[in-house]
């Protein structure tokens, strides 16, 4: 399946990349996309923040399974206001 | 009216949007670009978002307000990009018939924005840049590259 | 800036006078007339003030809002005279460094206000006027005037 | 002595006066001075509001003494905002 992951604030800084296509296997989890991220990027391997999971703009849990043309946001800790 | 803006925030395009013959209170909230935190000399804030998720976000602060609270109308508009010391980064208006429910519907949405609206800021101080929320100690610190300043 | 005016209120004045750069929010309230009142279809406010006391109370409830809270500036505007539907009565301003503090202090202000400065409203409603806070029944309820009606 | 009267709103309109001069005699408190106006004025006698009392634009008990020069206000309940 391909997925589009969208990163943000200082993960898209520690990645170098904020909107990219990935191929995962089928029945993968959000979870299962970070770990490949982790290994893609270095710069994201050290991250160790509490961040949240959203699947098409609504917050998910780590271990919500992807459908095949998921947008997937990978979101630090958001500091608006 | 909720939306992100990367042009400064008019109040006064929320204050009328909230105007209402039948409200008599409106609370404001204005967020703005302090010159100092935690003993940082702040320059200015970056704030970025995630286009889209933070609208849906914000509009359902608003639904939520509306249930919890008799409110008439309520406004969210919050700032992308540079925002320099003293403008504002965001600007809530709520009207409603009595002043009990435009205050708390305003302490809402502002206090849940902060916790899950998808919206960064990157502090840019002298000596240095910062995400906020997600420094630990200097690890995420970043040096500031010429073309930010 | 603690003041009673009988023009109609400059929020944007207010809100000059409050900012700061070292304040990061501002929480402000605006009284506004409503178009109803419990069942009575309002054409408009009077309000009548006692000068010199009322000023000094209302910069009363300033000084100890800021006992109270960590606050920066306070701008608290009463307008006298005859108030139309939807213009503002009295609007409240207070710059903070933190959110927290400006709500707090803002709802205070408003609150007291209502209970102690020597302001009253007259309600100008569709058959008659009322002195709002001295209403006991229809006793203390006069016709309009003409020239006022 | 004389003391200055200021009535307002409600009482203003029942008193048919807004700031006048009175002399009250020595000691007197504010209630003494009340309880003069309501013997003068008609439209006061049927007033039964709790009122607050200011002298010299500081609020004040009812038993509160006069001094000579004084300026009395007598405050219905207010309603402002």
């Amino acid at each position: 399946m391909k997925v589009r992951v969208k990163l943000f604030a200082m993960l898209r800084e520690r990645a170098g990349t904020a909107d990219t296509f990935h191929d995962v296997p089928e029945g993968s989890t959000v979870k299962d996309l970070w770990d490949d991220l982790r290994r893609a990027h270095g710069g994201l391997a050290g991250v160790d923040l509490r961040l949240l999971y959203a699947v098409n703009s609504e917050y998910v849990a780590l271990d919500h399974r992807l459908a095949d043309g998921d947008e997937v946001a990978f979101i630090p800790p958001v500091s608006g206001g | 009216m909720y939306r992100l803006t990367d042009q400064p925030i008019e109040l006064n395009e929320l204050l009328a949007f909230v105007g209402d013959p039948a409200a008599g209170a409106v609370s404001t909230f204005i967020g703005t670009t302090r010159d100092n935190n935690e003993g940082r000399s702040i320059i200015s804030l970056d704030y970025e978002a995630y286009p889209g998720m933070a609208e849906q976000e914000i509009a359902k602060l608003g639904e939520e307000a509306a249930e919890k609270w008799e409110i008439t109308r309520m406004a969210i508009v919050h700032r992308i990009g540079n925002v320099p010391i003293g403008e504002a980064s965001v600007i809530i208006a709520v009207s409603a018939p009595h002043r009990d429910d435009a205050f708390k519907a305003c302490r809402y949405a502002i206090d849940e924005l902060k916790k899950r609206v998808p919206i960064w800021k990157k502090e840019i101080y002298r000596g240095g840049e910062i995400w906020i929320g997600s420094q630990t100690g200097e690890r995420f610190t970043t040096p500031p590259t010429p073309s930010s300043g």
